[in-house]
C-alpha cells in the first residue's frame, strides 16, 4: 500500500547488548539484531533508523511510540504478546547458568530438572524484565534475585564476586566472557535451557498492536532470510559457532 | 495507550516494599554524612594547609560530579583493580548496598560540610568578640556561641539537603538494589505502564518529602525561640 | 604586681597599628590612672576603636608597649587571659549572645572562666542587673529587650567578670534618643563608684559630667587631651575646633 | 591508554549533548522560575497555590523519575490532549532530547521559583518605597529598580542550580539520550575497564562544573562592582 | 483648583489609621500653609513617621480626609500620581537605588515620570548636585559616598522633580555626629528659599532655627503644637515636658 521508497522505520535496541546489538568504537552499530534489521528493512523497502533504549523500558517505548519495531534479541512470550505483537521468530531463545568452577554448583538433577537444594540461598544475577527472570521466579524460588539494567554488567559482577551465578544467554556468554581471559575460571553449569513455556518460540520482532499490514511484511522478510541462509551468515559473522541448532526450524 | 487510576492505587502498597530500604539508606548515609561532614569542617576551618586542601579538594570532586557517576564508578569502576577486590573494604564495597551508602555518605559529607560552614561564617563577628573580651577560650566560644547559632542557621539549608538525599537513593536502583524506585522498575517491567507506577512512586516520595520538611520545620522553630518574631 | 597610687594600671607607650599599608594608629602614647575616667572622641575613621581593641588585645599593635595592670600584652596567651579577665568591654552594638537568656549571658563568662558553681554564677548575675536596673528581664531572651535595656545588659555581663577597668566603645550610638540616658545614667553611676574606664563616645553631656581626661583623635593620633572644662572652653588644636563646630552646631 | 583512544571522539559528541541539554534546560528553568516567582509573589490566592503546588511537587520527586514519568507520560499525555482536538491521531510525541530537557527544566524551574522569590524580597522595601514617592509605576518600579537588585541576590543561590542542573544532565542516559554516561557504558561494553570510562565522565563533569562556578563567580563579582568601597 | 495666600497646601481632617487592631494615628487634624516649615518630634512609635507617610500615600489612612495641593487622597490612582509628584520624601535610611551611579539616581525619575529627554535630564541632575554641593561625586556609587553625602544625594533626588512640599523623615538619625551638620545646613538652605517642609526629626537645634511650628506626637495624638520658641520655653503638657527633659539632658 504505501510507496516503499517513502517510509521510514524506527527500530528500538538496546545498543549494549553485544554481540547481538552493540556500537563499536567508531561509533557505528554492529550486530546480529542489526544485521536483521537492516535485512528486514531492506527487504520491505524501508529506511531503517535506530534508536537506543534501556532494556526495561523496551515496551513501555513502543506502546509509547517512541520507536515501532522491537529488534533487540527480545523472545517472544504470552506475556508479552498481551501488550505487543511478535513477527515469526529470527533465532532460539535459551538460557544458561554460568558460575565460577570452584564453586562446584549442583543446581540440576541427573533428568535435568532443577535441583532446588542447590538454589537454596544462591545470589543468582540477571537482567531486569527478561525471560530469566520470569523462568527464576517460577522454577527456583529459594533464589535470591539481583536485577541489572544491563547484561554487562552481569559479568563484571560475577567476576567481582558480587553474584555466586548468572542466568544468561550462552551463546553471548561465551563470546564475550567464558572465552576471554577474564572468563577462565567460569563455566557453564547446567543443560541450556529452552521451555517454550517461558522463553517463547524464539526471538522476534516486537510491533505495536493492530499493525497487521506491517507484520505481514516483516513476517514476510524473516522467512525469506531464514530460508536463504542469511539469518546463518549473520551469526557466522559474530560467533565462532552457528547458533541456529540443526533441528531449529525457523520461521515458516 | 491509556491512563489507569486504579492501577496507581493498587501499586502504591506494592511499592512500599522498597520503602525500607530506601529509608535505610537515607538514614544511614546522613548519619555517616554529618559525621564526614564535621571532620571536613573542622579540617578547612584549621588553618593548616595540609589539612585544608585535602578536605576543599573532596568537596571540590564530590560536588563538581554526577552522583550517577560517584555512584557507578565506585559500584562498577572499583572492582577494576585487584587491590580493592583484596582489600579490607571489598566486604562493603562488594555489596551494592555498600556502594550506595559509601556513594550517597561521601556526597552528603561534601554538602553538608559546606553548609555547616555557611553556619559558621554567619554567626556575628561582634559574638566572637564579645566572647574573647570575656576571656573565653577559643574551644569554648567554639562550643558555647559558635556552635548553638550555626546549628539554628543552618537548619534550612541542611533540611534541604536531607531532601536531596532521600531523592539520590532512587539512583540507588541502577546497581540492582530494590529500593522503591528499584522496585517501581520491576513492576513496570512487568506491567508494562510506567506512567501510573511511576507517579504512584512519586506520590510516595513526596509524602516522605513533606514529613522530613515537617520534623525540620519544628526543630528550627525550637531552636529559634530566641528569635524575634 | 600591685600597683596601687599613682602607677597608671592602663599604659600605652609608642603604640602603632597597620592594617595592611594603612596606618590607622600612629605612635600613640597614653596613660591611665586607677579610677580616672577618660572619655575619647574623634572623626569616623580616626582610631578611636582600633585603640581601645588593642588595649584588651582584640587587634594586635605592631610597634610600641601596652601594659595593663602591669601586664605586658605580647604574644602570650596567659597575660592576654588574665587582661581579659581585668578589663570590661560594652561594644556598639551590644554583640549579647542571642541564644541564650539576659541572665544566663551573664553567667557564661563567670561559668566557663571563673569556674564558678550555677548557683553563685547566678546570684553575681542577678545582682549586677539590679545595678542596671532590669532584674525582671533576667528570663527574656536579648531579642525580647530594647536596645536601651540590651546595652544596660552587656554593661551587666561585663561587671559580672568583675574588672577593674572598663572599656565603651560608642555604648550609645546605636540607640534610639530616649534610650540613651538610660544607658548613660548607668555608665555616670559606674564612674560615681570610682571604676577606671575609657569610653569612646560623641554625648558631649556625658564628658562634661563625667570624664577627668577628654582625649581627641584624628587619623590615627592623639591631637589634644585636657579636663573637659578646658577641652571644650578653649580648644587648642584647629581640628579640634572644627570638630567641636561640628557636632556642636545644631 | 590505547583502550581510550578510540572513544575519545564518542565522548567528545557525549559532551556536546550535554550542552545542549543544559543550554535549552537552563533558558527553560529560568523561565519557569520567573513566573513562578512572580505568581507567588502575586495577590491572586489561584496563582499562588499552583506555583506552590508546582514547587511542592518537582522538588519532592527524585529526578529520576520525573525524567521516566515525563519520558513515558509525555506520550501518553499529549496523545490524549490531540484525540480531543482530531480523534484520528493516534501518537504524539515530544522527541526524548525535548522531553528530558523540559523534565529536568521544571525541576531546577522550581528550585529557582524558591530563589527568585527570596530575591524579590530581599530587595529593600524603602527602594520600592522610594520609588513610589519618586511618583515611578509599579510596573516601572519592577523593570529599573527591582529586577536589576534582585539578579544580584539570586545569584550565588542561581549558580548553585546551574550546577545541578548540570549534574542532572548524566540521567538522561536512563531515556536513551547518547550522553556521556552512556558513552561510558557501551565503551566498558567493549573494553572491560569501567573504571578508566566512568573517571573520564567525571572529569568531564568536573571540568564543566568548574567552568560554570568560575562563569558565576564572576558575573557575582561584576554585578557587586557598585558595593565595592572606593577608598 | 489654585489655591495661593492662605489656604492651606496640606490639609488634614480627622485622619485615622489602623495596623490590624492598633490604631496608629488618632483623630489628626492639620494644616500646612504654602512656604510654611513643620517639626514634628515625638517618642518612638508615636506615629510620627505613619502620618507622613500618610501624606503621599505610602499608607492608606482609614479615616479623615487628606487635601495635597486641592487633590484629595482616595483610591484614585490618577490623584495619587499628581500628589506624588508634588511632594518629594527623604527617609531615614536614604534609600538610594544602589545599582545607579549618584547622578542615574537623579535622573530615574525625571526620566521615567516627566519624559525629560536623558541630557536635559542629566543637566537637572547636575544642578540639583550642585545645590547640596558634591556635584564632584556625580559618577559614584551610593556605596561608596559617606552616610552624609548620601542623604544630601537623597534631598537632591527629591528635588529633581521639582516638588511643592518636601517631607522628611528623621533625615538624619542614621548619621554619625559630624555629618549630621552638613545635612541639616543643606536642609536649612530649603528652609530659607521658602520650601514648604515637614520635618520629622530629634534635632531641636534645627528646629528653634527654622521651624514656623514643632508639633509634639504621642501614641498617635498631636499633642501640641506651638512655634519654638514657646515649645521649648514653655511646654503646657506634661508628656511634652517628659519627652523634652529626656532628650535634652544629656
Ligand atoms: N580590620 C580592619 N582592616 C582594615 N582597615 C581597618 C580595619 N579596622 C579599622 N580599619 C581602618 O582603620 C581606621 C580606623 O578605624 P577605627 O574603627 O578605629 O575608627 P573609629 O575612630 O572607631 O571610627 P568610627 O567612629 O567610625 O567607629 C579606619 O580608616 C578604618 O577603615
Ligand atoms: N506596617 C505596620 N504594621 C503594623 N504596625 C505598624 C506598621 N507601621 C507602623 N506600625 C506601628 O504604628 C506605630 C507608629 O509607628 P511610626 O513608625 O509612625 O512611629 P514613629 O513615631 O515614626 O516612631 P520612630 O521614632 O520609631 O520612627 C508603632 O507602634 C508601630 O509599631
Ligand atoms: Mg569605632
Ligand atoms: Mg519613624
Amino acid at each position: 500500500p504505501q510507496t516503499a521508497s517513502a517510509e521510514t522505520l524506527r527500530v528500538g535496541t538496546e545498543c549494549t547488548y553485544h554481540p547481538f546489538n552493540f556500537r563499536d568504537a567508531n561509533g557505528d552499530l554492529q550486530g546480529y539484531d542489526i544485521d536483521v534489521a537492516k535485512a528486514v528493512g531492506e527487504l520491505i523497502g524501508a529506511k531503517i533508523e535506530f534508536v537506543c533504549q534501556k532494556w526495561d523500558g523496551m515496551i513501555p517505548s513502543l506502546l509509547a511510540n517512541k520507536f515501532d519495531l522491537i529488534v533487540a534479541s527480545m523472545s517472544i512470550t504470552d506475556k508479552r504478546k498481551q501488550k505487543i505483537d511478535f513477527s515469526d521468530p529470527y533465532r532460539v531463545s535459551i538460557g544458561q547458568f554460568i558460575a565460577a568452577k570452584s564453586k562446584n554448583l549442583d543446581l540440576f538433577n541427573a533428568d535435568g530438572s532443577v535441583n532446588q537444594a542447590g538454589f537454596e540461598g544462591l545470589r543468582v544475577g540477571l537482567q531486569r524484565a527478561t525471560t530469566y527472570d520470569n523462568w527464576i521466579q517460577a522454577k527456583a524460588p529459594n533464589a535470591e534475585i539481583v536485577r541489572y539494567d544491563s547484561t554487562e554488567a552481569l559479568y563484571l559482577d560475577l567476576k567481582n564476586g558480587r553474584v555466586d551465578a548468572i542466568m544468561t544467554n550462552p551463546m553471548k556468554a561465551y563470546l564475550k566472557f567464558l572465552s576471554k581471559e577474564d572468563g577462565a575460571g567460569f563455566s557453564v553449569v547446567g543443560p541450556q535451557i529452552e521451555e517454550v513455556e517461558y522463553f517463547g518460540i524464539g526471538v522476534g520482532v516486537g510491533l505495536r498492536k493492530g499493525n497487521d499490514a506491517l507484520l505481514n511484511r516483516v513476517n514476510k522478510a524473516i522467512q525469506t532470510i531464514t530460508k536463504d541462509g542469511s539469518l546463518e551468515t549473520f551469526a557466522l559473522k559474530h560467533f565462532p559457532f552457528s547458533i541456529h541448532p540443526k533441528k531449529w526450524k525457523g520461521a515458516g | 495507550m491509556s491512563f489507569d487510576i486504579m492501577l496507581i492505587v493498587d501499586s502504591i502498597p506494592k511499592m512500599l516494599v522498597g520503602i525500607g530500604l530506601t529509608l535505610h539508606l537515607l538514614l544511614l548515609s546522613t548519619v555517616i554524612g554529618l559525621i564526614l561532614a564535621i571532620i571536613t569542617l573542622l579540617m578547612r576551618i584549621s588553618g593548616r594547609w595540609y589539612l585544608a586542601w585535602p578536605a576543599m579538594t573532596y568537596i571540590y570532586v564530590f560536588r563538581g560530579t554526577p552522583i550517577l557517576v560517584q555512584i557507578f564508578i565506585i559500584y562498577y569502576g572499583l572492582p577494576q583493580f585487584d587491590f580493592i577486590r583484596e582489600s579490607f573494604a571489598w566486604p562493603v564495597l562488594r555489596a551494592p548496598f555498600g556502594c550506595a551508602v559509601v556513594a550517597l555518605s561521601l556526597n552528603a559529607g561534601a554538602y553538608v560540610s559546606e553548609i555547616m560552614r555557611g553556619g559558621v561564617l554567619g554567626v556575628d563577628r561582634g559574638l566572637h568578640e564579645a566572647g574573647k573580651a570575656l576571656g573565653l577560650k577559643v574551644h569554648q566560644r567554639f562550643i558555647y556561641i559558635t556552635t548553638p547559632i550555626a546549628i539554628r542557621l543552618a537548619i534550612p539549608a541542611y533540611s534541604n539537603d536531607c531532601i536531596s538525599m532521600l531523592k539520590a537513593t532512587a539512583l540507588a536502583s541502577t546497581v540492582t538494589l530494590m529500593d522503591m524506585t528499584g522496585v517501581a522498575r520491576t513492576i513496570v517491567a512487568q506491567t508494562f505502564a510506567p506512567y501510573e507506577i511511576f507517579i504512584a512512586a512519586a506520590i510516595i516520595y513526596l509524602v516522605l518529602t513533606w514529613v522530613i520538611q515537617r520534623g525540620f520545620g519544628l526543630f528550627e522553630r525550637r531552636m529559634s525561640r530566641y528569635v524575634k518574631q | 604586681m600591685d600597683e596601687g597610687g599613682q602607677q597608671p594600671v592602663i599604659l600605652l607607650e609608642g603604640v602603632s597599628k597597620f592594617f595592611g599599608d594603612f596606618q590607622a594608629l600612629k605612635d600613640i602614647d597614653m596613660a591611665v590612672k586607677r579610677g580616672e575616667r577618660i572619655v575619647v572622641c574623634g572623626p569616623s575613621g580616626s582610631g578611636k576603636s582600633t585603640m581601645i581593641r588593642c588595649i584588651n588585645r582584640l587587634e594586635e599593635h605592631d610597634k610600641g608597649r601596652i601594659l595593663v595592670n602591669g601586664h605586658e600584652l605580647t604574644g602570650d596567651v596567659k597575660d592576654i587571659d588574665a587582661v581579659r579577665r581585668e578589663v570590661g568591654m560594652v561594644f556598639q552594638s551590644f554583640n549579647l549572645f542571642p541564644h541564650l537568656t539576659v541572665v544566663e549571658n551573664l553567667m557564661l563568662a563567670p561559668r566557663l572562666v571563673r569556674k564558678t558553681a550555677k548557683p553563685e554564677a547566678r546570684e553575681i548575675a542577678m545582682r549586677y542587673l539590679e545595678r542596671v536596673q532590669i532584674p525582671e528581664q533576667a528570663d527574656k531572651f536579648p531579642s525580647q529587650l530594647s536596645g536601651g535595656q540590651q546595652q544596660r545588659v552587656a554593661i551587666a555581663r561585663a561587671l559580672c567578670m568583675n574588672p577593674e577597668i572598663m572599656l565603651f566603645d560608642e555604648p550609645t550610638s546605636a540607640l534610639d534618643p530616649e534610650m540613651i540616658s538610660e544607658v548613660l545614667d548607668v555608665m555616670v553611676d559606674l564612674a560615681r563608684d570610682g571604676m577606671t574606664m575609657i569610653c569612646v563616645t560623641h554625648e558631649m553631656g556625658f564628658a562634661r559630667k563625667v570624664a577627668d581626661l577628654v582625649v581627641f583623635m584624628d587619623q590615627g593620633e592623639i591631637v589634644e587631651q585636657n579636663p573637659p572644662a578646658e577641652f571644650f572652653e578653649n580648644p587648642r588644636n584647629e581640628r579640634t575646633k572644627l570638630f567641636l563646630s561640628q557636632i556642636l552646631t545644631h | 591508554m590505547s583502550d581510550i583512544v578510540g572513544w575519545l571522539d564518542d565522548y567528545f559528541w557525549g559532551a556536546m549533548v550535554v550542552l545542549r541539554v543544559f543550554g535549552v534546560s537552563l533558558l527553560m528553568a529560568v523561565l519557569f522560575g520567573l513566573i513562578g516567582s512572580a505568581a507567588k509573589l502575586s495577590k491572586s490566592r489561584i496563582a499562588k497555590s499552583i506555583a506552590s503546588g508546582y514547587t511542592v511537587v518537582f522538588r519532592g520527586t527524585p529526578e529520576l523519575l520525573v525524567l521516566l514519568i515525563f519520558y513515558f507520560g509525555s506520550a501518553v499525555t499529549l496523545t490524549h490532549i490531540a484525540q480531543i482536538v482530531d480523534p484520528e491521531i493516534q501518537f504524539v510525541d515530544i522527541p526524548p532530547f525535548w522531553a528530558g530537557a523540559l523534565a529536568i527544566a521544571l525541576v531546577v524551574g522550581a528550585y529557582m521559583t524558591e530563589t527568585f522569590r527570596g530575591a524579590f524580597l530581599g530587595v529593600d522595601s524603602g527602594q520600592i518605597e522610594a520609588a513610589r514617592a519618586l511618583g515611578i509605576s509599579n510596573f516601572k518600579t519592577f523593570v529599573y529598580v527591582r529586577i536589576p537588585q534582585m539578579w544580584r541576590l539570586a545569584l550565588p543561590n542561581f549558580g548553585n542550580h546551574m550546577l545541578s542542573l548540570m549534574k542532572d544532565t548524566a540521567l538522561i542516559s536512563v531515556i536513551g539520550l547518547e550522553e556521556i554516561v552512556f558513552v561510558a557504558e557501551i565503551a566498558t561494553t567493549v573494553t572491560v575497564k569501567p573504571f578508566t570510562m566512568y573517571a573520564i565522565v567525571a572529569v568531564i563533569y568536573l571540568a564543566i562544573t568548574t567552568v560554570i562556578t568560575l562563569v558565576v563567580s564572576g558575573l557575582e563579582k561584576y554585578s557587586n562592582r557598585h558595593l565595592e568601597r572606593a577608598r
